[in-house]
Formats: structure tokens, sequence, C-alpha cells
């Protein structure tokens, strides 16, 4: 299919570079910026009173400044109701923003400003980004087939009919892992791990650049989730995709993810490569939220700090830094200033007052994993080999 | 008063000395329009006294509605078809079985809540919404421990202080809606404690929290278990939950216990593929190696069709055709730990060696078809 | 990149398991299959579609015409039928003078019977409004009466009576859902879709309807009506009336529909696929909704209908000439009457069965649209 | 709470400021009035009746005023407690109305309450015996009491009891009572014909209802909660009627939208059936006899008793559910 030809008759305004944008303090985005978030908030209003007049807001992403470079894994992470998917679908104005910048380095466009298009440019625009939803029972409309499904933005976007269409859907489909005759199926057929693949598909349709993945894996059993983690790296090397990873399992982030940021209460309290968060974190929150996962090893039993009282609301917030009444490092200054996200070491961005000088606990480098001890079952001596019963 | 049937006498020399709840060869069937779905075929575990069991598996591998039948709380259309739930509360120890009680009769009623509670995966949608918390939790105190209101609002905030909230007077008071997710179960933990019970029925109690709440959580029921001294029965099919909480395993596959051992033996040294492929597929903290994960093929096969021979086998790594897809494996221990056993037919020659008698391994699991 | 097709064949295989053979079938299939079940709903909606084939070719099944007068038939009872000769046959009629009272006594002779004639000619009409006939579904021989279920105080058949009277009955309840439908439709799902001012106006539009007493409203529309009116448009007013009043349900249903479509991520898919609000509604959430409207208008049928029948029999709603099972049952509005000359009454035992048919019907499309409710 | 029920009245206020705007639209479109019938008798008891006269007599009715005149004109009467004057009656309709709407308001809350009293026993027993005969018998009773329309049953009451008692079971009191002064015996005259009207009103909206609490208990005895009150061991009846009622409730409360309009329009169709002193005759021969200022507040009143009625459901649904804090 013809990229250039999509985007014909959309006037996209004046060309720009990523390097007008700048993040956290004034840090000039790298040279392969894919999508740059600079300031981006989306407040919900409450309404209250005599005459249902807006009260107050529910900030559930309160200025959030992150970057993704083009065919690496961004994950976000956070506790639920932290404003991470928020977040993702408000960066593609999915949900509108109330305020923010967001950059879009479209490869037939050139740089464009999200926050600026017009619904028709945004229409366009979206054949670049694309989704992945957790929930993998309402992201299918069950009145259509699968086939209906993954054609959607070519019917919508006039782009392929009959033969090729169909030769089209086939392919998708053999991609993610389906057959072609699966086309002709309704979605109530299928097993979650199954929709999940129509659903990646759908997402690939238009060859798009970014794919936001909405906590892709988390309603799945830990075999399936497996079996579409695999997948979704796999299709990242085929075609050349990036990814937001949006998810709560921090397990699976190290896993998939080049670089993760973590949300708490709309904002983002730090941004690192994966390896470095993980080892090296530099917000306490961060260093607690890694010590509460339940590792999968029961000699590996620590009893290591525990967080007191619970995520606050994003409707009524505590003052400072948001993470203060629950910090064991907290001082005085916590409590009075939030501290900003700057950057802390290469790469390394981290919202704390006293991110160099705490000496913070990451997860050790695992050596040797349990169940590696074990040979698998089909390397048995061959004397206890099975006999007929 | 029943007791447990004479073919487990044999096993007791392998089991545990003492357990609070041993289950053999349960099965449940959910009898619905569509047609049956077998949920539980023949399940068989024990619950040792003052430890907590891990039963883990996947979606629909019957998990929880063994926790529920041990309640004998499986919702209709679901019924126990047969087998023996052998229960020995702290006082008798004199097991009887709870399968011959009335479901609903005064027997039945009598263990719920005092002798054997339970705690559910939603705490949003567990606790009675239009009632207080207090009322909820001095409810099962008014009902086993004393006619006393007053003592039992008392006790009711003496255990809402024991599970560490705040200000327990006023959460005596609260509605759930007012709390949090976290203290929600919190409270659902008061409730289910609020008797002391020999054994508390955890079904996935911290899956709908988040990690940081659910780290507090896991705390929490640690530190009560050891200071009422009672067993856990924790449902979960968190692996990294498991290994933290449990000493005992049971790994569930499609309504059966496919391996039972120690906590150490199942994570350093499992037998059956499905448990070890199952290990595998789960990404691991503290790698960071951007590689496959092992995967198990396919999925869970639906709950309406039956697979004959070893229900595993048109998912394992290591199916043997001929014996696999025709017989069910039988149970097998493994030689050096008298406590860990296994269903699957790659350790068949073990089981000769062992010459373990046949009627124990049948009275465990039977033939499946 | 079809090249690429098969690269992960081990994930495919992995992917691959018999799905069993209702992936093939669409959720109306699958709706149709729940809905055919039910055998107490499929039994409601056999006799609706009779009372329905009944209205439509009424004339043609009734013997007389709705204004046939008869001074001598006044609240004859009705005429039994009896099997004379292997043959359906009414008896005669002998008419004595009572001489004590001086009133005429009727007595049934069946020596002299009269057997019923099949498709025989009798008055004039058009067969669904358009084929001019004669031909009857039975006729009587000339002089003799006939009467099914009685006679009214003016001697009209009520067998004919009830039977015309099922056009408007029936119908009224047809249509007037129809227009109940598109109003609630439109306004439910421009409600739910748009949100914000256009809901909160909707939303108090309906609130301000259903703090209205409906039949009390109703009433004082009808009784707005000009009393010399034609039948159709009266009959079109009528409808009107009833309708207006009735959408409010099904739209505020309809938007909760659309409200609960719209947060799903299938409709957020829609949306990334570049569909327009308008594709949206049409594509994705119509569709998904079209079931619930059945539902919900199947249950407003049957309301519908008693709404008709409430007005007429208070002589506010279809007036004499026309007739409607409402209009009919104005003549038992007398206890003394009634209890004298129960046929009156079977127009209530039509009202009566056709609305349980519809609820039935509805009942049945409720279980089969949503299982789990 | 406090700016809540502000909200609602003030919202109230706006309502029946509406529907007093379309009813008197309605009732004023069609051309004659009461007065036409008027004249007609004048002319008929003592021939002429000149132009000034009837003139003089629109005049006085206002008769001759655009809609909206004699809107603001009646508006601005009903502020000061004057509602107009009926041209049938020849009296102040407030005095007409007075004596009749405390029946209706009557009959309707026990048509209420019958049907809640009825119907919530009911329906927890079909629920809980779901898929029994008796359960079956109460869903086939329910089909049938909706399907018959309230005149129809209160016409069939009345036949059955003229012709098995061969007793009249229509109005509110024994003739003896008819215009009697208050007093014990005439309250129980009254309730003694009462239930007949109030079971007749109540029928259709009682099956209805049933159906309803059927639906709201077995979905609330699906939830977890009731599963956790059963793992207390706790008696099945007390899971039932402590845990599950109570929430099935809601639902229910939250149908008194849907279900107080139908006993109002119940309400006023079987008086006239029955030929009760309420507002349901006179409000119908208003609309017949056009006669205007009668049928408006007739129909203002029923609107105002189902405005309450609702601000009332929303209130009580709010004391039984806590979740629910109106703001």
């Amino acid at each position: 299919m013809d990229n250039d030809e999509r985007h014909a008759g959309a006037d996209w305004g004046e060309a720009m570079s990523t390097a007008e944008m700048t993040i956290g303090d004034g840090e000039p985005l790298p040279e392969d910026t894919l999508l740059a978030v600079r300031g981006l908030k989306k407040h919900f209003p409450i309404r209250g009173g005599l005459l249902r007049r807006v009260v107050g807001s529910v900030k559930a992403v309160d200025g959030i400044d992150f970057y993704i470079k083009a065919g690496e894994t961004l994950g976000l992470v956070g506790e639920s109701g932290c404003g991470k998917t928020t977040a993702g679908r408000t960066a593609v104005r999915l949900y509108e923003p109330t305020a923010g910048e967001v950059l879009f380095n479209d490869p037939q466009m050139g740089p464009v400003h999200i926050e600026h298009l017009t619904p028709r440019q945004l229409r366009q625009l979206w054949t670049n980004i694309q989704m992945i939803f957790q929930d993998p029972f309402s992201s299918l409309d069950p009145r259509m087939t699968v086939g209906r499904i993954v054609a959607e933005p070519f019917l919508v976007h006039k782009m392929l009919s009959g033969r090729a269409l169909q030769d089209r859907i086939a392919e998708l489909l053999t991609v993610v892992g389906l057959r072609p005759e699966h086309a002709s199926r309704y979605p109530h057929a299928f097993s979650g791990g199954q929709r999940q693949r129509i659903g990646i598909a759908r997402a690939l349709a238009m060859n798009p650049k970014l794919v936001i993945c909405d906590e892709p894996v988390s309603a799945l059993d830990v075999s399936v989730q497996a079996q579409v983690l695999n997948l979704l790296e796999d299709l990242q090397k085929k075609f050349d995709l990036t990814y937001l990873f949006i998810a709560h399992d921090l397990s699976v982030v190290e896993h998939i993810c080049d670089r993760v940021a973590v949300m708490y209460v709309g904002y983002l309290v730090e941004m690192a490569p994966t390896e470095e968060l993980y080892h090296h974190p530099m917000m306490p929150y961060t260093e607690a939220l890694l010590a509460a996962i339940p590792k999968p090893d029961p000699r590996r039993r620590s009893r290591p700090i525990r967080l007191p009282g619970e995520v606050p609301s994003p409707a009524n917030p505590p003052s400072g830094c948001y993470f203060h009444p629950r910090c064991p490092y907290a001082q005085e200054i916590c409590k009075q200033e939030r501290p900003p996200l700057r950057k802390v070491a290469p790469e390394h961005w981290a919202a704390c007052h006293f991110a160099e000088t705490l000496k913070l606990q990451g997860v050790p480098r695992l050596s040797q994993l349990p169940v590696d001890v074990q040979a698998a079952p089909s390397a048995q001596p061959s004397t206890q080999a099975p006999s007929a019963p | 008063m029943a007791s447990v049937p004479t073919a487990s006498q044999a096993l007791q020399s392998q089991a545990t000395a003492d357990y609070v709840v041993r289950v053999e060869d349960l099965r449940v069937e959910f009898r619905t329009s569509i047609g049956v779905t077998y949920a539980l075929n023949g399940v068989s575990l024990e619950i040792p006294r003052g430890k907590t069991l891990g039963v883990v598996g996947e979606s629909g591998c019957g998990k929880s509605v063994t926790g529920l039948a041990i309640l004998q709380l499986v919702p209709p259309p679901g019924v126990v078809t047969s087998g023996t739930i052998g229960f020995r509360s702290r006082e008798s120890r004199t097991p009887v079985n709870l399968l011959e009680y009335e479901r609903m009769g005064p027997e039945m009623r009598h263990i719920r809540g005092k002798s054997i509670s339970m705690i559910f995966q939603e705490p949003m949608t567990s606790l009675n919404p239009v009632y207080t918390v207090g009322n909820q939790i001095s409810e099962a105190v008014l009902l086993h421990q004393t006619g006393e209101h007053k003592e039992a609002k008392e006790r009711a905030i003496d255990i809402l202080r024991k599970v560490g909230m705040p200000n327990p007077e006023r959460i005596y008071s609260n509605y759930p809606h007012e709390l949090s997710g976290g203290m929600r179960q919190r409270a659902m933990i008061a409730m289910a404690l609020s008797c002391t019970p020999d054994l508390l029925i955890a079904d996935e109690p911290t899956t709908a929290l988040d990690v940081t709440t659910e780290a507090n959580i896991l705390d929490l029921m640690r530190e009560l278990q050891q200071e009422i001294g009672m067993s856990i029965m924790f449902v979960t099919h968190n692996l990294g939950v498991v290994a933290q909480m449990c000493d005992e395993v049971a790994v569930m596959y499609l309504g059966r216990v496919v391996e039972q051992a120690s906590v150490e033996e199942i994570f350093y040294d499992p037998k059956h593929p499905y448990t070890i492929s199952l290990l595998k597929s789960i990404p691991r903290l503290g790698t960071n190696r951007k590689e496959h994960l092992e995967v198990i093929r396919g999925s869970v096969p639906d709950p309406y069709s039956r697979v004959t021979g070893c229900p595993f086998h048109p998912r394992c790594p290591s199916f043997m055709p001929g014996i696999c897809d025709t017989t069910m494996p039988n149970v097998v221990y493994m030689p050096d730990s008298p406590q860990h056993f296994v269903r699957c037919h790659l350790y068949n020659d073990l089981a000769n060696h062992q010459a373990v008698p046949s009627g124990v391994s049948n009275s465990i699991g039977g033939n499946g078809q | 990149m079809a090249s690429n097709a098969g690269v992960f064949a081990d994930e495919a295989a992995a992917a691959l398991e018999p799905t069993r053979d209702v992936g093939r079938l669409s959720q109306w299939t699958l709706m149709r299959r729940r809905f055919f079940e039910n055998k107490l709903s499929v039994t409601g909606g056999i006799v609706l579609i009779l009372f329905y084939l009944v209205a439509l070719f009424a004339p043609f099944i009734t013997p007389y015409s709705v204004n046939n007068l008869d001074s001598n038939s006044q609240y004859a009872a009705p005429t039994a039928l009896h099997i004379i000769n292997g043959h359906l046959a009414i008896c005669g009629v002998k008419q004595t003078l009572n001489k004590s009272n001086f009133t005429w006594v009727y007595t049934t002779d069946c020596n002299n019977s009269y057997p019923l004639q099949f498709f025989a000619p009798g008055f004039s009409y058009k067969l669904l409004w358009v084929i001019p006939m004669n031909i009857h579904l039975f006729e009587v021989p000339k002089g003799q009466r006939f009467y099914l279920w009685g006679a009214d105080v003016q001697g009209r058949d009520v067998f004919s009576r009830t039977i015309m009277g099922s056009r408007i009955s029936l119908s009224i309840g047809l249509v007037g859902v129809a227009i109940s439908v598109v109003l609630g439709s439109v306004l439910g799902t421009a409600s739910g879709y748009f949100g914000g001012a256009v809901d909160n106006l909707i939303q108090r539009f309906i609130e301000l309807l259903m703090s209205m007493p409906t039949l009390p409203l109703w009433a004082a529309f009808a009784a707005a009506l000009p009393h010399d009116m034609s039948v159709t448009k009266r009959y079109f007013f009528i409808t009107i009336i009833l309708s207006i009043l009735g959408w409010t349900g099904l739209g505020r249903q309809v938007r909760g529909k659309v409200m609960a479509y719209r947060t799903l991520d299938y409709t957020m898919a829609a949306r990334l696929a570049g569909a327009s609000s308008w594709r949206i509604i049409l594509t994705h959430m119509l569709p998904n909704a079209f079931s619930h409207i059945i539902v919900v208008a199947a249950l407003a049928v049957p309301a519908t209908i008693l709404g008709e029948t409430s007005l007429s029999f208070l002589g506010l709603g279809m007036l004499p000439p026309a007739v409607s099972w409402g209009v009919l049952l104005r003549d038992a509005q007398q206890v003394s009457v009634v209890e004298s000359h129960l046929w009156l009454m079977i127009p209530a035992v039509c009202v009566i069965l056709a609305v349980t048919c519809f609820q039935l019907l509805a009942d049945g499309f409720r279980d089969a649209v949503d299982p789990y409710s | 709470m406090g700016n809540y029920i502000l909200r609602r009245l003030l919202y109230m206020v706006i309502t029946l400021f509406f529907v007093s705007i379309i009813g008197f639209f309605i009732i004023n479109i069609v051309p004659g009035s009461a007065l036409d019938a008027r004249i007609n008798q004048l002319r008929q008891q003592g021939g002429e009746v000149s132009y000034q006269e009837i003139q003089s007599l629109k005049a006085r009715y206002g008769l001759n005023d655009p809609i909206p005149v004699k809107y603001w004109k009646w508006v601005s009467g009903v502020v000061h407690g004057d509602f107009g004057e009926s041209f049938t009656y020849q009296a102040p309709v407030s005095s007409l109305i007075g004596s009749r709407i405390g029946f209706s308001i009557l009959l309707s809350s026990f048509a209420l309450i019958f049907t809640w009293l009825v119907a919530i026993p009911v329906g927890v027993y079909s629920a809980t015996h779901r898929y029994t005969i008796p359960d079956y018998a109460v869903t086939l009773l329910q089909f049938i009491g909706v399907a018959v329309p309230d005149f129809l049953l209160a016409l069939i009451l009345l036949v059955f009891a003229s012709k098995v008692f061969h007793s009249d079971i229509g109005g509110l009191f024994s003739q003896q009572y008819q215009n009697a002064p208050w007093t014990w015996a005439k309250i129980q005259n009254l309730l003694g014909h009462l239930w007949i009207p109030v079971i007749v009103i109540a029928a259709s909206a009682t099956a209805w209802t049933t159906r309803v609490m059927r639906a709201n208990l077995l979905d609330v005895l699906n939830q977890q909660y009731v599963q956790t009150a059963r793992a207390k061991g706790l008696r099945e009846v007390i899971v039932v009627w402590k845990h599950a009622v109570r929430n099935a409730l809601h639902p229910l409360i939250m149908t008194l939208g849907t279900l107080l309009p139908s006993l109002i329009s119940g309400e006023v169709i079987v008086s006239i059936v029955l030929n009760l002193p309420t507002t349901g005759p006179l409000y119908v021969s208003a609309l017949i006899n056009k006669d205007m200022y009668l049928a408006i507040t007739f129909l203002m009143a029923l609107s105002v008793l189902l405005v309450v009625g609702n601000l009332l459901a929303d209130l009580l649904l709010a004391w039984v559910d806590p979740r629910i804090r109106y703001e």
C-alpha cells in the first residue's frame, strides 16, 4: 500500500523538527524520537453544589514528560488509578488533553504537533498509531466476524476491497498465529489469548509505527501470557514497531521493555533504561514497588520495607511530593515542595529531592533461575523411560 | 460422624502426621442446559495443620471450586458427585467427613465461619454494601462466640485493630464503600479470623490489589497465622505469591491435582511437565533477558470437552504417543521425598520400584477415562 | 509482506485448536436459536401471528358488516352451533308471542336446521383494501341470523365487530411503537453518544415527560381532538398521542446502552481506525443496541394496546362508528348490562390474550438477547 | 443532601411549570368551551340570551383572551390559591378538588403499600424456589396480571360481586354514610369498601413488581457478599432476608418512577368504573365538557402527586442505600 497516498490532501501545517521540543528541565530530545510528550495534563471535572457547577477536578494526569525512541519499547508502570492508561490515551488524543504538547514524528509528514491537528488530520495520523487493549472481550465487537473486525481500517479509509482485502486479512491473521479461515468466525468462539491475537492483527492492519499496548497480557493466564509476549516481541522485530507498553506487572515490563517510566498519582516519578531502573532505582517509590513484587522463588523470602498507607486519590492529593506521607526517607522539604522530574544520570530522570544522596535498593541480578536446576523431564535417564502401563 | 474411608488408611503413613483437611477423590459437576462440565475430576489434597498450602493453576482448573466445595458452598448448578472431605478440628482431632453433613444443615453451619472460614478475590464485592463493616464482623462473632452485643462489638473492634486498621472504632461504623480495596480486604480478613478458625481458605485474596497493598496483606496473613496457629489454603495463580507464602503447593490442571510437594521442591525440583512449563513461562525479575519465554502450547481446553488419557497430553512437551493419550496416569510418590507426588506417566517406573499399593493411588485419583 | 506468512509457524500451531462450530454463527443466529428453545414464547408468537392474519383478512372472516343493525336481535345470545348430518349447522328460530306479557319469545327449532355455507357470497368488501370481493368464510342462508358471539344492544354481530375491531387495536400497538422506536433510538443515541449539553437537554425533557401522569395526559390530548374528525385522522392522532409519551423509556434504555458501548474498547479501536462518529453509531452501536431495542419495543406494544383500549373505553380514544376493542368495551360499561349479557366481554378476552402473548414474546426475546439476566 | 433536596425542589417547580404550560395549551386549543353548553342551557330555560350577556359571561371567565394571557391570569390566581371557577359546577375549582384529591392520595398510597406488601414476599419466594411449580404459577399469574387492564378487572369484579353476592361493591361508602359526617363508623365503612379499588388498582403493578423483585433477587443471590454471608455460617433465612433482600430493594425503589404514574393512571380509570368520589370521574367529565380550569387543575394536582412521589422515592433510596450520598 502506498503510504504517501494515505496522506494526500491532508494539510499538516508547518513541518517542524524534534529539536523544537525539550523535556524535563530543558533536556533536548534524542534524535530518533518518535513520540514526545511535554507537560501533558488530563483533568476530569468534579461537579457539585446546587447548580452542579465544576467544583474541582480529578487530576488523572497532571503534567508528565516522556519520549519514546523509534523502535524501542517504553514501559509505563504504576498502580491502579495512577493515570497510566489515561496518559497513554491522552498522548494520542483519544482523550482531549487539558494541556500539554505532544510531538509525533510521522514517517510521511515529519514531526507534527498532535494537539493542533484537526479531526480529519487526526484520523490520518491514527493510521500510524494503533492500540492493543487489556480486555480481550470488550475490545472486539461481538456482532462482527473476525475478518470484518480486522478489515475495519481498510473499509473506513476505503483503501482495499474485494480479493485484495481478503488476502490482506488472511495475511494479517497468519502473522498473529491464527488461520485465514478464522476470518469468518465470530469473536465469541475464541479463547482470551486468541482474541488478543485478533486485536493485535487489527492494530497491525495499517502498518503503524507506534503501538500503544494497554495492559495487553494482564487478563491472560500465565501460559497464554508468555505466548502473547513472545508474539509482541517477534512482531516488533519484524515490522520495526515502537511500543508504549502500559502495565502494572513489573516482571512483564522488565522482560519486554527497553526503558521504563514509573507513574504515581498522575505524575511521572522516574524514567530510565530498564536495567538501570530495576537495579539502581533513584526514587523511593520505585524501590518500594520493586521490593513489593512477590518473587517466584521460595529461597528469596524477604520482608523488606513496606509502604504504610495507600495510594492517595488524584482528586485530593497530599502536598509537596505526593509520595511523602508513605516515604521512609521523607524530609521536611518533601512536604513543602514538589520535586520536578530532572535528569540525574545519563538517560535517567527522577522526581526526588534526594535522588543522588539516597542509596536505594533495586532488584539483585539473577544468575540462576530456580527451575533451571531441574533438567527437562524429557531428558530423563533412559532407565527411567516410561513403560507402557 | 463419618470416618475417612479405609482405603486412605495406607496413605496415612505417607502423609503428614497432622492435617486439618484431607480431600479425597472429590468430584464436582456443573449441570447446565448446554451440557455438563466437570469442574473437579477427583481432587485429592491434604492441608497440613498450622501451615499454608498453595493451590495453583490456570483459570478453569478448579482451584476455586475446591475451596468452595470444602465449605459445601459450590453454587448451583454445581453438585459434588463423590469424594470425601475429612476435617479434624483443633479440639476433637477425630476426622469427620464434611460431605456427610447436609449443605445448609446446622452441623455444616457450625463449621462455617467458626472452624473454617473463607475470603474471596474481590474485596469490592465480598462485603455487603448496605451494612457497616462492624455489623458484618460482629454478626459472625454473635453467631459463634457470644450472645452479648456489647462484647461482640468489643471483639470486632479488637480484631479490626489486629488486622492493622488505623482507627478501628471509626472503621467499625464505616460502610464498605468508604474503604479502599486494601482496607476492605483487611476487613474481610478480620471477619474471617474473628472466630480463630482452624483453616482459612483464601481464594485469590490479593489478585485484585496493587503490588504494594498485596505485600502488606500477605505480611498480615503471615503474622496472623503465627498468632492463631491456623492453616491456610491459599488459592492463587500467581507463582510469586506462592513462593512467598506457602509451605506446601498443589498444582492443579483441569480439575485434578497433578503434583503436590513442598514449596522448595516445586520451585527447585518440579516433576510434572505442566509444573515445569508453568514455572518457565513466567518472566523472572532481575534477569532482563529479551529472549523468548518458554510457552505452553495452546490453551486450556474448553470445559465441555473431555480429553482422553492424561488431560495435559495435547499441550505436553514430553508427550508419549500411545501412553499419555490413552491412559490416565496414576499418582506416583517420589522415592526420596515421601510427600512429593506427581501424576504423570514419566514416573511410572518409580511407582513400580516403590510398589505403592495400587489401592492407594486408585483411591486418590481413580482411573480417569 | 505476503512472504512473511507462516514465519511464526510454531506460534501459529500453538494458537490453533479446534474452535467449536458455534464460532461460525452470528449473534443473531444464536439469539434465534435461544428464542426457539423457549416454547412458551414461540406459542405466544404463533398466536399473535394468527391474530394479525385474522386482522388482515377481517372482512373475509366476518359474516356481517360492522354496522349491520337488526332491531329484532337486541342482545341476542350467541347462536349455538350443531353438527347435523355431518355439517356444521345452526338451528332455526321460532318466534312466538307470550300472551301473558306480550313479549316475543324465541325458541330454537332444530328440526329446521340450516348448514353453514363456507366460501359463500355475502356483503361486498375489498380484500386487503384492494381486491373487491364478496366471498366470506362462512354465511348462513338469507333470513337466518347467526351470532357466533351474540349481538349487542343494536343487534350488531359481536363476532364481526370484534374481528374488525382487532384491526385498530392490534395495529395501533405496532404503529405507535414504531414511532416510539424511531424517536427513542434517535434521541437516545444522540443523548448517549454526544453527552454534555445535548444529553442534559434530552434527559431533562424525558424527565419532564415522565413527570406527567400518563393516562390523564393522554386523555387531555385526546379530548383536544375535535369530535367530527374522520376515523382515519383520529386513528392517526391517537397513535401519535400514545407514542409521544411512550418513547421515553426506550430513549433511556438506548442511551444507557450507547453510553456503555462508548466506553468499550472496540469503540476506541474504531476511532483509531479512523471511523467517524456516524460510522461508529451506525456500524457498532445501533447493531449492538438493536436487540435490546426490539425487546423494549415488544414490551411497549402491549402498553400501547392497553392505552388505546383504556382511552376508547373512556370515550376519549376512538369513537363510533370506528370499531376497536376499546370502543366495543364501552358497551360493557354498565354492570347491569354485562351481568345478563356476558358475551359483551369477549373483546376483553381478546385484549387480555393479545397482551399476554406479546408479553410472552417479549420475555422470550429478552432471554434470547441476554441469557444472563 | 440539603443541596440535593433544594435542587430537586427547584427541578420540581420547573417541571410543574412546564407541565402546566403544556397542559393548559392542550386543554385550550379546542374551540368551544363549557360556556357554550351553559348558554344553550340558559336559552332553553328562558328564551333569549343577549349578545351582551354572552360577552359578559365570556369576559367573566376570561374566554376572549389569547391563550398566553389566559394562562398568565390563571397562574397568578394559582399563586394566591385561586384555581379558577368551574363552568359546569359554577363553583371554585379548589373546593371541588379539595374533597376528592384526598381520596386519590389515599387510594394511590394504599395501592402502593399493597403492591409492595404482596410483591416482595412473593418475589422472594419465587426467586428462592426457582423452577418449582409455585414459581411457574406465580410467573403465569404475573403475565395475566399485567395483561388485564385495570378497568376490566374492576368490571369483572363488579359483575362477579353482583352475580355471586348480589351486592354492589362500587363507591367508597354505603348508602347511609354517603353524606354523613366523619365518624369512626364511617371510617370503618370506608375501609370496608376501600380494599376492592385498592386491589384493582394494584393488581397489574403487583404482578409487574413481583417480576422485578424476583429478577433482582436472583441477581443479588449471585453476588459475592451473599456467599460471604453463607461462609460465615448464617442460616439461609438470614442470608436471604438480611443480606440479599435488602440489596434487591434498591432497584425496586428505583422503579417507583414508572410505578407511580401507572398507579395514578390506574386510580383515575378505576374510579370511573367503580364510581368512586376521587379525581378520576370528575377529571374525565371535565375534559369531555371542556371545563378547562377544572381539568387543568386536576392534571396539575396529579402531576404534583407524581413529582412529590418521585422525590420521596429518591430520598427513600438514599436512606436504604448507604452508597448513595446526594450532593
